[in-house]
């Protein structure tokens, strides 16, 4: 089941400004598809233009090779996860489960051991009995699951499905529905705000900022070659560090003392941002007269983060491997970097990536 | 915003001496409310008791006695009173179409109260003015309302029968046929209801989350199935809640029938109410209808347990 | 917040605004109540229509007329709304110091002895009580005592549409129809017309249940209609009461006999056809005569006398209406002021103008000559015609009313009798289960209020 | 359900026919709701001589609202139900927040009995009542003023009910820091627990002040003259008088009447909403 998105736009009744505007995108069959992006980005709407509950403005959606904006969402055969799990709260599992079977009046024997297999997947078949009220969020979003294999149908539309439990549940959440998704050979296109879920589940992602499409690549096409500094801000954690810098002599310069040379052919005297990945930076602390000052230190275990001032009061944030002894208001040298992008500081859009370039400031 | 009120408070509570202070804190230790208690709720619990206890001991109390021109107790009959209501032929009729009636009043207006609420539950321009205008009944006093609809059901100038008389239809005796008066006083007093039925519904209806039918529509329910089988049970405390109050009150309906059938023809709508007003307030019978009020007390108190028992579970989950 | 202020504002223009209007309008009348010290007589009335308007008329004239009382109508609805009321609220603030009260309350507004008996008043100015007619003033009177004035007087009448009887070619009622009479044309009408035009009907009104016994010299109830002391029981079964239903019913079956019911409103329902020629013949109070007359063209309206049974001479019908009495609870010249009303009243150019307006018979005898009532009999003739029924009528036992208690009660129970009779139920049936009815709760009744007969 | 999202799915052409319909249905059903007041509102502007006639053309006048003011006491009536049922509102609220304020608030002996008591006068209908509520308020001698038909409804136990769940959102800690400031229980009522609650507050106001202006039973049997009679009992008066005199201001009247709650409603209808399914449901 392959779905393609031809120049969609939203535009609601009365309002100039689209909601979304010209989404396009290709998803194979048996694809794990996100659409990431902040809130009120779009995302909700557009999935709820592919499954129907809102009508598409212009553009065309291909369901398996043909057009599908008219089709009534039930005709659609997908199946959907709501954020909220849409539970009907007077109802058992079994039967929030069985709810859309029901009501295309399936046989009894099929409801049953269709909902039955659902629940073993899911495995909550001791709990088919309970009312929603009576289950943790946990199992809840699982119920919410189930009701959608049981559906059968081979695309699934999550919205974000798992932003409602804690971080922990979180984790082990993502890796069982990526599971799923491959057991059952499912076509998912999931909605999220959550760069991590992007990246650890996704075959692809679509990156989604003020109603347009930022960038569609796989996870590492995204951090590696984030089209523009949205989408490198979006990913990575601790985020991205995006310094001003302006372009003089072949040189950008971010600080006084803070230059990194550049081989790229940039406008002279045009200003940029550089974004570094903190993870990238070298850094010497063993200096007297550094050309940064630590601001504060985050012991995280395995890595050290350390968060420092320019000169200039541009803030910078350095991940070092293992336990790094540097303390708060202490001069350190930054370096250089292992890899750097540059942006444009007008239209923000891409301009070099610079690869294991290991550059003197 | 509370912040504001208690400096109010506390501005107040600046005058006041330290050993005022102090005495309020021993207070916290050994709260003795009493007196306040008095002032609080004295004044409700007085009248209460005079217009609420007093007199239904006192009905309970006249209904055990023959009573004279002056509604004074003469001779004690014991439930004697009861037993010849009870198998009164005129009392138990009354008692059906009351039944009848209550039972009319409250299927349609929950029925026409929920299909307004349905529909006025749309995302439509302009649909604000519909929702006020479905609301608007609940503004009709009864007098206004039993005026109107004497004039909608009038047998010669009326609306029904000019209209069926344009379209060559049979005009019908609304007010004096006895099937067709019970008719006229249900539909009159549905109209009465609705506009409160459909604010309690549409309120209901609007907190059902709009996620629970955009997964039905997915999983391809109708819309019919998804009224029968998310809406309707999703309301359903509401759906009780007015169903009850509909009961209740029709059961007490007294305006319309004063007003549009004085309880006739032939008695067909001489509901409970308006049997006690009868007795009471025109034949004099004050202990026969003091009778009747027990009767009422206690079908009216039957509905209210029920109505506190089922909502204190929540009806539906 | 906003809406608060929205509604306080609402609300605060809403009842200034009524409260303008109303005082600009009122004051006048409030500044000239309180610039004269007047004793307020409030007079509790229970007519509509004509009758409020002329009983209003009455009391500004009167009030214009002297300095010393000023007289308050208040209208109490019906009849019977109104004995409970003046029952109930005797003694207190709120009870009027004149009221009036309908024919077959007298036996219970003298038991409840709450009243002066006008007797008394009479009796200081020697007023001169034979000007009034006697079959009225009998009415209210016990032991040669006059306990209250009679006011409005009516008849039941026949009345018949004459431009349908002419119409359909039937012949004109005799002045003194049989039940017969009646069934006779009923039907050639309902004939001739195809069922367009109904003959006859007879309001489900247990005024016209008693009057048909009254014509026919039948007492209802017993020790004498309760001239002889409290009755006991009352006999529905009698063959003159089945006779008269009877012919009810078989005039329904028939198909020429239309019923509008019972209360207030089937009487306006069917003078309302019975004016726009789709109903022949009604039975009414000779107080509708005014208001038939307003509306129907000259010459058109018939009126009788009530129908007698076949082959029987009439004994002559009680009058109906109602009488007015003075509260024995307010001070006494509260009370005089009450009096000097009534004898306003009673006035026969007062009078004269209560029978044009109303249609209930003028009872001063003078006011036969006043003007008013001879241009009224020169164009209508036949508005004379209860005036004479009354004339004609020798009182005795069983036409001068029944004085006895639950008459309200009895009337509800009678005209349920009637409908089921008119819906075709079995007449002696319906009849029994009425008398059944009735004398189990007079039994109670006169128990309870401690009445006997010793 | 949404019935709007469905059709809406259904491509654009279609889309505008099911909206029509849609509308057409919503307004034969606000036809068929205000339908009995479109008619009295119309027929209040005839001459009475059409209406009688059975016919509803006529010259529209403005001579029936002029008929009922000068010649009957409508705006007396009216004026009487303003005095009445504000009297009534304020005291219902300030009574039934008191009592909800001791059965939340105050801690003493046989609290929940008497709270018991209270719920159960919700199962005793006045109309079974009024024989000896009559004798009460004429024992007084309050027949026939304004008092009678105040002074029995100046508290309710629906409104202590409705407000005692409303207090009981109130969090602990006010009222514990408010003992611990030393404020008395008048001061904690007046300034932090009536505040608090002041939607719930207004919500019962709305609905006392609309169901004294209904009452009429009561305001029927016991006041006797036009001084004194509120809308209902006065428009009873005049329907029974007039009826087949003068229908056009007999409507005229009740268009005049009814005015008032309308617009209260209307501007109320928000709170009602959500007040009603508060206060009554949860």
């Amino acid at each position: 089941m392959s779905i393609q998105l031809k120049h969609l736009t939203k535009k609601y009744e009365g309002s100039d400004t689209p909601v979304l505007e010209n989404v396009s995108a290709h998803i194979e069959d048996n694809e794990f598809f996100a659409i990431v992006g902040p809130s009120g980005c779009g995302k909700s709407t557009l999935l709820r233009m592919i499954a129907g509950i809102i009508p598409i403005s212009s553009g065309s959606l291909y369901l398996n090779g043909e057009v599908a904006n008219d089709l009534a969402p039930k005709d659609r055969k997908l199946s959907m996860v709501f954020q909220s799990y849409a539970l009907y709260p007077f109802l058992s599992v079994f039967d929030n489960i069985a709810f859309g079977l029901k009501a295309r009046k399936q046989p009894k024997d099929l409801i049953k051991q269709r909902v039955d297999k659902a629940l073993a997947l899911v495995n909550l078949t001791d709990h088919r009995d309970r009312k929603p009220k009576d289950l943790s969020g946990g199992q809840r979003q699982r119920v919410a699951l189930a009701r959608a294999i049981a559906n059968e149908s081979k695309i699934c539309l999550m919205d974000e499905p798992l932003s409602n439990l804690d971080a922990q549940l979180r984790a082990k959440m993502r890796i069982e529905l990526k599971e799923l998704q491959q057991k059952l050979g499912l076509t998912v296109i999931y909605v999220t705000h959550d760069q991590v879920e992007a990246m650890t589940m996704a075959d692809h992602v679509m990156v989604l900022n003020h109603h347009h499409v930022q960038q569609i690549d796989t996870p590492l096409g995204v951090y590696q070659h984030p089209s523009n500094e949205f989408v490198a801000s979006f990913f990575g954690t601790p985020q991205i560090n995006l310094i001003n810098a302006q372009y003089q002599n072949g040189s950008l310069k971010m600080d006084e003392d803070f230059i990194m040379d550049t081989d790229d052919a940039l406008i002279e005297g045009h200003q940029y941002k550089v974004g570094i990945r903190p993870n990238q930076l070298q850094i010497n602390s063993d200096v007297n007269n550094g050309n940064a000052q630590v601001v504060n230190v985050s012991q995280l275990g395995d890595r050290t983060m350390v968060e420092a001032r320019l000169k200039n009061e541009q803030e910078v944030r350095i991940v070092l491997d293992g336990q790094v002894d540097i303390r708060p208001q202490q001069f350190i040298q930054i370096e250089g970097a292992n890899g750097y992008f540059i942006f444009d500081a007008d239209d923000r859009s891409l301009v070099s990536v610079k690869k294991g370039a290991l550059t003197n400031a | 915003m509370l912040k504001s009120f208690d400096n109010k408070a506390l501005e107040e509570l600046n005058d006041s001496n330290a050993s005022e202070n102090e005495r309020a804190k021993k207070g916290l230790k050994k709260r003795s409310d009493f007196g306040y208690a008095v002032l609080f709720l004295g004044p409700s619990l007085l009248l209460l008791g005079v217009f609420v206890f007093y007199p239904m001991i006192k009905t309970l109390y006249m209904s055990l006695f023959l009573t004279n021109n002056f509604g004074q107790t003469t001779i004690f009959v014991g439930l004697k009173n009861y037993t010849s209501l009870l198998t009164s032929a005129s009392f138990l009729a009354s008692l059906s179409s009351t039944f009848i009636y209550v039972i009319g009043v409250m299927v349609l207006t929950i029925v026409l109260g929920l299909a307004l609420a349905v529909f006025a539950n749309q995302k439509l321009k302009g649909i604000q003015f519909f929702r006020t205008i479905f609301s608007s009944t609940m503004g009709v006093s009864v007098s206004v309302a039993a005026i109107f609809f004497l004039f909608v059901f009038n047998p010669t100038t009326g609306l029904l029968n000019q209209m069926a008389g344009l379209l060559h239809l049979p005009q019908l005796n609304w007010m004096t046929d006895p099937n067709l008066a019970m008719i006229t006083v249900i539909v009159s007093t549905v109209w009465m209801n609705l506009g409160f039925t459909f604010l309690v519904l549409f309120g209901a209806l609007q907190a059902v989350p709009r996620s629970l039918y955009d997964a039905a529509d997915i999983e391809g329910a109708s819309k019919s199935y998804q009224l029968f089988k998310i809406t309707i049970p999703m309301i359903s405390p509401s759906l009780f809640f007015v169903g009850i109050v509909t009961l209740i009150g029709a059961f007490k309906s007294f305006g319309l029938i004063d007003l549009m059938t004085a309880g006739g023809p032939n008695n067909a709508t001489n509901l409970l109410v308006y049997r006690i007003y009868q007795d009471a307030f025109l034949n004099g019978n004050y202990s026969q209808a003091s009778t009747e009020s027990i009767v009422l007390t206690i079908i009216i108190a039957v509905m209210t347990i029920i109505q506190f028992k089922v909502l204190e579970k929540r009806v539906n989950y | 917040m906003n809406k608060r202020l929205w509604i306080t504002s609402i609300i605060g223009v809403i009842v200034l605004a009524v409260f303008g209007v109303f005082f600009s309008a009122h004051s006048n009348a409030d500044q000239s109540a309180q610039s004269n010290q007047r004793i307020k007589i409030i007079f509790w009335h229970e007519m509509t229509g004509p009758g409020a308007d002329q009983i209003q008329q009455f009391a500004d004239n009167f009030n214009k007329k002297q300095t010393k009382y000023e007289v308050v109508p208040e209208y109490e609805g019906s009849y019977n709304q109104a004995i409970q009321k003046v029952l109930q609220t005797h003694g207190t603030n709120a009870s009027p110091a004149l009221f009036q009260s309908m024919d077959v309350s007298t036996g219970q507004m003298r038991n409840a002895n709450i009243t002066t008996p006008v007797q008394k008043f009479i009796d200081e100015d020697k007023y001169d009580m034979d000007k009034i007619m006697p079959a009225a003033r009998a009415f209210y009177s016990k032991d040669g005592q006059q306990l209250s004035m009679p006011f409005n007087t009516s008849q039941p009448t026949l009345f018949y549409n004459k431009a349908v009887f002419k119409k359909y070619g039937v012949k004109d009622l005799p002045t003194d129809p049989s039940y017969d009479d009646i069934k006779n044309a009923a039907k050639e009408i309902t004939d001739k017309s195809k069922g367009a035009v109904k003959g006859v009907t007879v309001d489900a009104y247990g005024w016209y249940f008693e009057e048909f016994m009254a014509n026919s010299g039948q007492t209802l109830a017993n020790m004498d209609d309760g001239h002889d002391g409290f009755p006991t029981k009352v006999d529905f079964t009698n063959q003159a009461t089945v006779n008269a239903m009877n012919w009810l019913q078989e005039m329904n079956k028939n198909g020429s006999f239309i019923s509008f019911g019972s209360g207030s409103t089937s009487a306006s329902n069917e003078i309302a056809s019975f004016l726009s020629g789709k109903l022949g013949i009604m039975l009414q109070s000779s107080a509708s005569m005014g208001q038939l007359e307003a509306a129907a063209k000259p010459g058109d309206l018939g009126v009788t006398y009530y129908p007698r049974p076949n082959g029987q001479k009439s004994n002559g019908v009680a009058i109906g209406g109602a009488s007015l009495w003075i509260s024995n609870d307010k001070d006494s010249a509260t009370q005089r002021g009450a009096w000097e009303f009534i004898k306003y009243l009673m006035q026969p150019e007062n009078q004269a103008q209560w029978q044009k307006a109303t249609g209930y018979i003028a009872l001063n005898k003078d006011s036969q000559t006043e003007p008013v009532l001879k241009e009224l009999y020169k164009q209508h003739p036949e508005a004379q015609v209860p005036s004479n029924q009354l004339a004609r009528t020798k009182p005795n036992a069983t036409n001068s009313g029944i004085l006895m208690e639950g008459l309200v009660q009895m009337r509800t129970i009678t005209q349920n009798a009637m409908q089921q009779i008119y819906a075709g139920r079995n007449v002696n049936d319906a009849l029994k289960d009425a008398e059944n009815q009735f004398n189990s709760y007079l039994a109670q009744h006169n128990k309870a209020n401690g009445y006997s007969n010793k | 359900m949404d019935i709007a999202n469905s059709s809406q799915r259904i491509g654009k052409h279609k889309f505008k026919i099911s909206n029509f319909l849609q509308y057409l249905l919503l307004i034969i059903l606000a036809l068929i709701v205000i339908g009995p007041f479109l008619l009295g509102l119309w027929t209040s502007f005839l001459p009475t001589s059409s209406i009688t006639k059975g016919s509803l053309a006529g010259s529209l006048t403005f001579d029936n609202y002029v008929t009922a003011v000068q010649t009957t006491p409508v705006l007396r009536y009216l004026l009487n139900s303003f005095i009445v049922s504000i009297i009534r509102t304020v005291g219902e609220v300030l009574l039934c927040s008191m009592a909800a304020y001791a059965f939340v608030f105050l801690k003493f002996k046989g609290r929940n009995f008497i709270f018991y008591l209270f719920l159960a006068t919700m199962m005793l209908p006045f109309e079974a009542e009024v024989i000896p509520n009559f004798m009460t308020v004429k024992s007084m001698n309050l027949l026939n003023t304004y008092s009678v038909m105040i002074i029995p409804f100046l508290t309710s136990a629906f409104g202590t009910f409705m407000l005692r769940q409303s207090f009981l959102q109130i969090p602990t800690d006010l009222k514990e820091e408010s003992d611990v400031e030393g404020l008395s229980h008048f001061q904690f009522y007046w300034h932090v627990v009536l505040p608090y609650s002041k939607i719930t507050l207004l919500t019962l106001a709305a609905y006392s002040f609309l169901s004294s202006w209904n009452e009429y039973l009561w305001p029927m049997l016991t006041t006797f003259s036009d001084q004194y009679r509120t809308v209902q009992a006065g428009l009873r008066q005049m329907q029974s008088t007039e009826t087949f005199n003068n229908w056009g201001m007999i409507m005229a009247s009740a268009v005049i009447v009814v005015i008032p709650t309308l617009i209260i409603l209307f501007v109320g209808q928000h709170f009602f909403k959500s007040g009603l399914n508060d206060g009554s449901v949860k």
